[in-house]
């Protein structure tokens, strides 16, 4: 299940959400993201995201599939935040269930890579000397072909 | 043809989005983005790196240099930054 | 923050005292173990953990302190619970924050392997043919080795 | 001394913990089960293989066949599976 939205999601509903009523279950990894007061050494008051309505979903959506194509997971959870947001206030919160633990956590790290390289989200930060875009980081970028290494008989993505 | 910017591309633009009508030497991606740097200065500005631009079509990715047409939803934007 | 208790835990509660406050923190990564319906082929009615008090919680901190050690976490969080507990329940939640999601991650899954091997739990089942005494999985001791041979500058464990 | 049983090994033993005084020849870990074998046949079956046997010695895991005393909280269980 994947949603974009602008309110804060309650952990324990969504994962109670996610596990109920599969006793297949035996592990649920989750990641929260948050804004943090800092970024790049400057202080960061409050951040903006932005998306694109349509494909956002649709990207979510292909990236979850891979994820579902790639581990035996019984479900898995992509809610993102869009709008202004304060640091500390949770941006993003994805989790996978699977009877075993070594595919929730790593599909789990799956998702948030290949998230933050492939859906398409955009965070302008207030800082100090003004407004600001986040510019993409070459290691989320390394962290995202990771992946893509790991699974070579599938080819090229292009999700 | 529908074209949607987002973020800076956006900012710089002036626009989130516009329904335009290209000529007909536009058949492709570089030849839209070519032609769309001449609508405005913002517009010049904000494709003046092409490295920093993404290009959906339809809503996927475009990669190299894929036809578009008149029907396509097109839209520019930097690399993403979400998560 | 390492507790064992007989009670459920609120996900949300608490994984939002872990991270309150603190604008520093990036990511929370966690991980809930349920309880299955079955095991080794056989249906599970119920399970019943056991502990050693005492020694249960000292070896929980002492996981706890050990995964701070190897990595830049601002806060963790180990719940475990005993007592009777049927398919579907959530048997122990571990979170790790940290600036940066793969320390989150890897401390995050550091410390449920860990503790799988290392803390003194024990779980029977309720079974078709009776009660029976969990064997450990040599899979678990694979898991936690694997984290022993990542540190060998730490010299050979006894946590 | 203080024994504590876990698991199995507390119901095959019969008694969550006992209060012992061994003989002064029971010195380590080792000569310590091999004395409490011959406590009962319960004991016995508990104990008959070491390797099912995790030992801890005042709340710490012992390896090898450290030494123990009379003041020490000895703990015998199976190995763990939480989590």
């Amino acid at each position: 299940m994947i949603r974009v939205q602008t309110e804060a999601f309650d952990v324990n509903a969504e994962l109670e959400k996610l596990a109920a009523g599969n006793p297949k279950i035996g592990g649920v990894a989750s990641f929260i993201g948050y804004v943090r007061d800092e970024s790049e050494g400057a202080g960061v008051a409050a951040m903006t995201l932005e998306h694109y309505p349509g494909m956002t979903e649709k990207k979510l959506e292909e990236i979850a599939a891979e994820a579902h194509r790639r581990w035996p997971l019984e479900a898995s959870l992509i809610v993102h935040r869009v709008g202004r947001l304060e640091p500390g206030a949770p941006i993003v919160l994805v989790a996978t269930a699977s009877a075993h633990r070594q595919a929730a956590f790593e599909s789990c790290q799956f998702l948030i890579d290949w998230l933050k390289t492939k859906a398409p989200f955009w965070k302008e930060e207030e800082t100090g000397q003004g407004k600001r875009w986040v510019e993409a980081r070459a290691a989320d970028d390394a962290a995202a072909e990771n992946w893509t290494q790991k699974d070579p008989a599938a080819g090229p993505k292009k999700v | 043809m529908k074209i949607f910017y987002f973020a800076w591309l956006r900012e710089k633009v002036g626009l989130r989005e516009e329904e335009l009508t290209p000529p007909e030497n536009v058949r492709d991606v570089a030849s839209l983005l070519e032609w769309l740097k001449g609508r405005s200065p913002g517009h010049a500005e904000a494709l003046k790196d092409p490295r920093m631009v993404r290009v959906a079509i339809n809503q996927d990715y475009a990669a190299g240099n894929p036809p578009v047409g008149p029907e396509d939803e097109i839209a520019l934007f930097p690399p993403v930054t979400g998560g």
